[in-house]
């Protein structure tokens, strides 16, 4: 079972993991990440957090990236939740959970879901600071982690 | 006609979320990008060549070489920094 | 801060997350690994499973570890939890958590002590299934799988 | 003297979970080994060259060539399969 949401409420990511593990007896790994609100970047202060996002397509790409890793790896179940609007440092951003029956395709999926979220789904941060307002620029260490993926595993 | 969207700070440094256009021979996104260069001043700075600009197709990825057709949805984005 | 726990008693994943995270502003990521009790082995109902250890090794084997981990990637906190005695299907036998400030860390540290957790840490599984007990049989993926953080990475 | 445990499947099937052994001109755990496989039957069954023994020295993972001195802690088990 693979769900997808997108969220302007704040998320419980230990909530996510029970519904994806709903206990389901056959599941023998769980492999979670979840990203969350740092309040430093760049060197600065963050106070506040806004996430802009692409209504409609941003949904259709993470349902991609998610078909995507089913089709690579063996999984049972994967949850993905993405906040969108205001947040506070400590929130959490985004939670990816992957129930699968041995480790090594948990791992690897999650990590999958995670870096191409992080370069193709239309989310955009911008960061309020004690100087005012600014729009977080892409990582290019994003941009490498793709690549890596795509020049077969 | 087409559907152009903007998001994030291409929205806000144009002013402008979304607009139609006719299509008006514009057979690829990338006609649709040298129309807008030639609009001058802040469209000629934020999709110059040497600029990164995502950009999607009825909201799938796309690239100048994905052909326009009327009635498609085109987005321009600067890259994403979700997650 | 790292913490190692070997319990004869159940344990919360969420709870051991929570305590993880610890409202750290300076967290960005958290990986976790959550290994679960399966009722089916090698095509067989297991009915349930006894964890012996060797205790006091046990210990200094996983701190090893963790140490390991932390001389490897800069990571902020981690939490590892394994379950020895009689456990149930589904229930949790062993927690990896890792937090750090980007993911890349947290993905590498996590998936490393899980890695050396299953061929290096003196843990038995024995199971109960309708034919009796058995012991389980270290599976040869998980060497394979520590032989490739050894030549180097 | 050295202490010597057995877990799991070889506690079981020796019957013994730990013994106390003169060190007697026994300098590694090799030796160790070779002593003991000399007990013969379920003994040398499962410390035989080609079984697959892990062993650990006063708690941590050791080999054949570890040496050993006077009140040393040996521990021989079968392959580790907790997680």
């Amino acid at each position: 079972m693979n769900s997808v949401s997108i969220q302007a409420d704040p998320f419980d990511p230990n909530r996510e993991v029970d519904l994806l593990r709903a206990n389901d007896p056959s599941i023998g790994a769980v492999v979670t990440f979840i990203g969350l609100m740092r309040d430093i970047n760049e060197g600065d202060r963050v106070e506040s957090l806004y996430l802009e996002h692409y209504p409609g397509m941003t949904e259709r790409a993470l349902q991609r990236i998610v078909d995507e890793a089913n089709s690579r790896w063996e999984i049972q179940h994967c949850r993905v939740v993405h906040r969108v609007g205001a947040l506070l440092p400590t929130d959490p951003i985004v939670l990816v959970a992957v129930a699968s029956h041995h480790r090594k395709e948990a791992f690897l999926a999650c990590e999958f879901i995670i870096d191409f979220l992080k370069t193709k789904a239309p989310f955009w941060k911008k960061e309020t600071t004690a100087e005012g307002e600014r729009w977080v620029d892409a990582r290019e260490s994003d941009d490498v982690a793709t690549l890596q993926w795509q020049k077969g595993d | 006609m087409i559907q152009i969207l903007f998001f994030a700070r291409f929205r806000e440094e144009l002013g402008v979320a979304s607009e139609q256009l006719e299509l008006d021979g514009l057979s690829s996104i990338g006609d649709l990008l040298e129309a807008l260069c030639g609009r001058g001043d802040v469209w000629a700075r934020l999709f110059a060549e040497d600029q990164r600009v995502m950009m999607a197709l009825n909201q799938k990825l796309a690239d100048r070489n994905t052909p326009l057709k009327a009635g498609d949805e085109v987005a321009f984005f600067p890259p994403v920094t979700g997650g």
